[in-house]
């Protein structure tokens, strides 16, 4: 019985995390965060290099084959550092070509993913909150595909998109090209400048089938879980900036972590905060451990944590009194890649539903 | 208990009603428009001084500042005040002129200015003709006013003042500031505190803008560097400044104690629900949703009446005691569980921002909801108000750390 | 303007108030707790000699007729002392009746329940929870009611019973008897037991026609109102008593009362009571002048007022430490009451659901 | 990561299961039903006494106790100690004998004990020959132990105690009492604490039950009137039971802190859910409540999974840090919410009381919501767990006031 991790998982994320605290302070977070598309090809190549890449795309296609687990400690990381970029995305788009049945597909793209040569990212969620597959409305028929995806990562400066889709009764993901015909895409004005979005429409767009339903889920619930732990490490960043804030500000003399009333409100918040780990840890155990059990706990995790994100980054906004509430002070970036994990992949009260479904409630 | 008031109000409120239909014609009301909910402060129009002048001289306005200074010297009465308010307001009349000036200075200026402040401020800044910023609060000191680091050092006829200040709304259109500066480093930490008027042109002044984390720029940084203030340009003692800045600090706990606001964002909300589809449905027919709602919607009505009930205590000159100084947290706690709410509602678009047309609602709760943080901060942080609360509303012992 | 009390109301308040402390005092509550029926006749005597039997009587019959908020005021008094016995069943009979169109049953009941001589109660909600007058199952038919109705105060001790039901499509109240034909009462084990239910079965049980639609729900309303005042001086009594008690004991050298910590709490429970009074008293206030507006804010006062108590009570107690946990400590009484505040005349979610339904939402 | 257990872990269940098919039937697994919550101490029967000393002998019980008092003497694995236990529970076979005798008197004295003391009192306490209760707590101080009032004065070769104890479990049924009697007055307040080990049967002790919220009687007040205590039947030095009493207490919180109590009320919750219908409808078919338990659930799973993570952390012997910590808070606040939303689903039978065959399950979690004061309040309380969560945890400033 191990529920902890390797000492090669360990290492993954301590090397993950000195990258990014050497390579992505948040200086280089706002830098990228201010230009025009959010991506900044350099710090995305050392990710590569450090293997990001590569750990979801399986050996035969040039990549490491790892665990879930694996990926989604990066994720957490990731979030601790704020890390600009199209994360999230690409990585959802590799675990749903992998999980397809389209050999072809996966030569051409990804030996490409894990090597850095080219981005994918995954086009799902449908207006009025719509993400599962039972609802979505964009259709494909002779290889042709249309719909409106209102909320696509980093679409304007990926290689290709999977895309959730229907053909008949049966959902499942297609893959278009960048530069398709009937393809509009528009960035959208998020509240989380390092993870931009498009809005994307599609006309009868030329798109290949990657796989099925089971392929679709599969991409669905590894991006929840990225997300959660992506929840988790903000969540672990905020938590401790206050920290360090509170033992630094003084205030009637002393420093303001030591007034009882504020160290309660922190142990609260550190009670909240601490067990999502075990959450997270597990929903993406079960990937490679229990796949039936999977898309129950992946929306645990994203029911739990992205709530909990948001509680935290705004208790602790308030706790750091009037410079919380600026643009300059760091929290606020945390506080607005919440918003992002709270949204993305559909909110609380939809996942609340589909569990209590999977539960016969 | 009787919730219309009475004839000599009626009357009044009638006479103020004339007042309006014939001084601020269909045409004015029409330009006005909606207030917005933080107005910030600017000199007058020709049109709005003309009006106000006679609204002065009605007695409408500056009722608490002397006829010699601009004011209208009336007597305290909550309700002629409510009504002033609601009647001002649906006719869109211009009130007083928004700011801290007439709403903080001229108050502290009224009880402790000399003759000749008097003279100086007080009319021109009820005119909107002097604008004013407030200068206390300091990287290094927020609630804890009294720990702050500006100093002031006597050299001949005039102050050197060095430090900064921050939080300063409008610094930039301000031509003067009133501010806490440290006097005399030696003393304990609330004396040695002078309450001094600086003039913003003074040669030493740069204003920066402060970045907001919504992305606004409502308020900016002030540095003071060998700013010489005259000596005479200081209200109160030397030294006893802060009894003088707390007599102010009243005033903007009840500004902000209003329910005005949660009434908007609540109507608000409705309309998002109502509007708002989440996957093929209103979300107000969603159950959870609807439940949170009323619950709100009982909360907000508590918080009306239990407005409704200071002002009649006010009314009847009696202490409003705890029920007064809950009403902030009260207040802004629920704020934040309606735009919470919101956010919810909006689903997956919780991610978008504010001005994003995509959004529903253009995503304006998103901005609701990252300026709670303003209320919950303003006027005092919320575990501040908790000590006023425990100590003052229940009579729990004091805070020693906190003690003055 | 004035939303305040009247001098004859502060009058009536403080009366009722300096009574309860003298005849009422908490041993006094427990003697009538552990009696058998829960109902102490002198004490009710007592009561109705100050008039509050009298309150809701229209001065035709005897009575005083006054507003609703003076009993609202007595009601909450009664909360704050904790008082057992048949109050809130009475004045809902009363005011059922009142606002009937039974000429002969008001000359019959109305001026004996204001001198004392009889005593009413209601039988509204039915099982699962129905209280609203468009669930009820019970009907009436040729003069004889049929149904169950398992949550009646004090029916054991009531002269009669005002029963919620239908006739056909309408429904209304009708007047049982005690000791009517076909009528089988059973005492139910109450959390709070200073105020006694017990579960009802009439079977063909002859009954008389009170009023119609209207009738019921003013019934129904006053009762939301009364039970909303009562969470209120219950909710203000738990207060008080843990601010006095947190000022009395002392840990680690110095009273509870001054630990910082504590003194938020208690602050924050304050802040959340606080402005309920002024919700009980607008309900109140609308009975006589705005009825159109009753059924909304009766129901708001109830969703509110029953949930607010029951939270303080529990936070109170945990306040309180060990003591708090303990029989013999008072504090326990008003954690009952809370109990039945929130589960008598149906839970805060169903009347959201009746607030939701009014505003068209 | 993995779940399973190695294969040596997986031979040690074998054996464990194999034991126990051997000498707990089927028969005995029957009758001895379902284990209660919150198990009072027993004397054990002459069956599972010969049960008992099988298992210490095979090393599955009392493993820190050296097998000369009568355990087995185990070294350390968090992995074994959970198997053992999952078997154990699985087979409804006894494990040690509840109580606090156990729990936590037999550690002192392992640790703190006289040669004599481990002889005559460690091996009848584990087969449940001797009975204690705890006596810690007193009316005057909760949280604040050391402030304790009970006194012992020398007189001679007897100590003699005076004072009173409260919330002591099964003090009814005890032979002995580990007691804390502030024995040197003008000493400081963690100082001069005693460590006292008290016959019951001695004249002068008075136990009451003591009734509580709920209408039971689990706990009881002790009063001590001169009773004569053997000088020597203190634990450690004299003066020095606080730090003998506070190695004791990691034990209790160890205990409180388990999750599957929370498990056992989530099921039920969902079982009430199913079962209980509102108008017309089961309760969890209702949107709102059929939300709130799934998030319970997600909360319920996360502080399993936590569990778990600081049961591997044990296993490697690293320090829980900060997760160690945190678990009795959130446990019990969830235990809070599960109890809460319990209530909310019974509907107006949230009126009626346990036991109350016409409420929905007897109204079984009416008394649930009750003892979640006992949860929240024993093993200190949560305030005092917020400090140490804070200071320890996180690292912030200790109180001044909480100093020792």
């Amino acid at each position: 019985m191990d529920f902890g991790l390797s000492e090669d998982q360990q290492l993954l994320k301590a090397t993950v995390a000195r990258f990014l605290a050497e390579q992505c302070p948040t200086t280089r977070v706002r830098e990228v965060m201010e230009s025009d598309t959010g991506h900044d090809a350099q710090l995305w190549a050392g990710l590569v290099e450090l293997g990001i890449a590569s750990l979801p795309v399986p050996e035969e296609y040039g990549g490491l084959g790892s665990e879930f687990l694996d990926l989604s400690l990066v994720a957490e990381e990731l979030g601790y550092a704020a890390t600009p970029g199209p994360f999230l995305g690409a990585a959802m788009a590799v675990i749903g070509l992998v999980a397809g049945d389209a050999q072809e597909l996966k030569a051409r793209w990804l030996p490409e993913t894990a090597s850095g040569g080219s981005l994918g990212t995954v086009a799902i969620g449908e207006a009025e909150s719509v993400w599962d597959p039972s609802g979505l409305k964009t259709s494909v028929s002779d290889g042709k595909l249309t719909g409106r995806k209102p909320l696509v990562p980093y679409a304007a400066v990926s290689d290709f998109i999977l895309v959730g889709a229907r053909e008949g009764e049966e959902s499942g993901l297609w893959l278009v090209e960048a530069g398709a015909s009937g393809m509009q895409i528009e960035p959208l004005s998020g509240n989380d400048m390092t993870r931009r979005l498009d809005d994307v429409v599609f006309n009868a767009t030329p798109a290949v089938r990657v796989g099925g339903p089971d392929a679709l889920a599969r991409c669905l619930d590894a991006g929840l879980i990225l997300i959660s732990a992506d929840a988790f490490g903000g969540a672990r960043r905020v938590l401790e900036m206050t920290r360090d804030y509170s033992l630094e500000r003084e205030q009637f003399g002393q420093p303001i972590g030591a007034f009882q009333s504020y160290k309660h409100q922190l142990a609260d918040i550190a009670a909240e905060v601490e067990p999502c780990m075990a959450l997270y840890w597990y929903a993406a155990h079960t990937v490679d451990a229990f796949p039936e059990q999977t898309a129950k706990h992946a929306a645990l995790a994203k029911i739990r944590l992205g709530e909990m994100f948001n509680r935290v980054a705004f208790q602790c906004t308030e706790l750091h009194g009037g410079i919380g509430f600026t643009w300059e002070y760091d929290l606020q970036l945390w506080f607005r890649r919440a918003l992002f994990d709270k949204g993305f992949l559909g909110e609380a009260a939809l996942h609340c539903d589909r569990v209590a479904e999977m539960a016969g409630w | 208990m009787n919730l219309s008031y009475s004839e000599e109000y009626e009357a009044f409120r009638r006479e103020v009603r004339a007042f309006l239909d014939k001084h601020w014609t269909e045409a004015d009301r029409e330009k006005a428009g909606e207030a917005p909910i933080l107005a910030m402060p600017r000199k007058q129009t020709e049109r709005e001084a003309a009006f106000r002048a006679k609204a002065v001289e009605a007695g409408y306005l500056y009722k608490s500042v002397p006829r010699a200074y601009g004011g209208s010297e009336q007597p305290f009465d909550a309700f002629k005040s409510t009504i002033i308010v609601e009647e001002f307001r649906a006719a869109k009349a211009p009130r007083e002129i928004p700011g801290q000036g007439v709403a903080m200075l001229v108050p502290t200026l009224v009880e402790h200015g000399t003759p000749e402040q008097k003279q100086q401020f007080i009319a021109p800044t009820v005119t909107g003709d002097l604008v004013w910023c407030q200068g206390y609060s300091e990287p290094g000191a927020g609630s804890d006013l009294a720990s702050l680091r500006t100093k002031g050092e006597l050299d001949g006829d005039h102050w050197i003042v060095n430090g900064q200040k921050i939080w300063t709304s409008n610094a930039s259109e301000a031509d003067w500031m009133f501010a806490l500066v440290r006097t005399e480093p030696d003393a304990p930490k609330h004396q040695g505190i002078t309450y001094m008027l600086i003039e913003m042109a003074t040669p030493g002044i740069e204003v920066r803008p402060l970045k907001q984390l919504n992305g606004g720029t409502d308020f900016t940084e002030v540095f003071l560097e060998n700013v010489r203030v005259p000596k005479n340009s200081i209200v109160g003692a030397r030294g006893e400044g802060w009894p003088v800045s707390r007599s102010t600090l009243k005033h903007e706990r009840a500004f902000i104690g209003g329910t005005d606001y949660v009434r908007k964002t609540f109507d608000g909300l409705v309309m998002l629900a109502q509007f708002t589809n989440l996957r093929g449905e209103p979300a107000i027919k969603n159950d959870t949703i609807r439940t949170r709602l009323v619950e709100l919607e009982a909360r907000l009505i508590a918080a009306e009446f239990h407005g409704k009930r200071l002002l009649t205590m006010s009314g009847k000159k009696q202490d409003t005691g705890l029920a007064g100084l809950i009403t902030k947290n009260a207040t802004s706690e629920l704020q934040h569980d309606l735009v919470d709410l919101a956010l919810d509602i909006m689903g997956d678009c919780a991610a978008l921002a504010t001005g994003e047309e995509k959004a529903p609602f253009s995503g304006m709760f998103v901005d609701a909801y990252m300026w709670t943080f303003a209320l919950l901060i303003g006027g005092g942080t919320t575990n501040i108000q908790r000590n006023i609360i425990a100590e003052r509303g229940l009579g729990l012992p004091r805070d020693p750390a906190t003690k003055r």
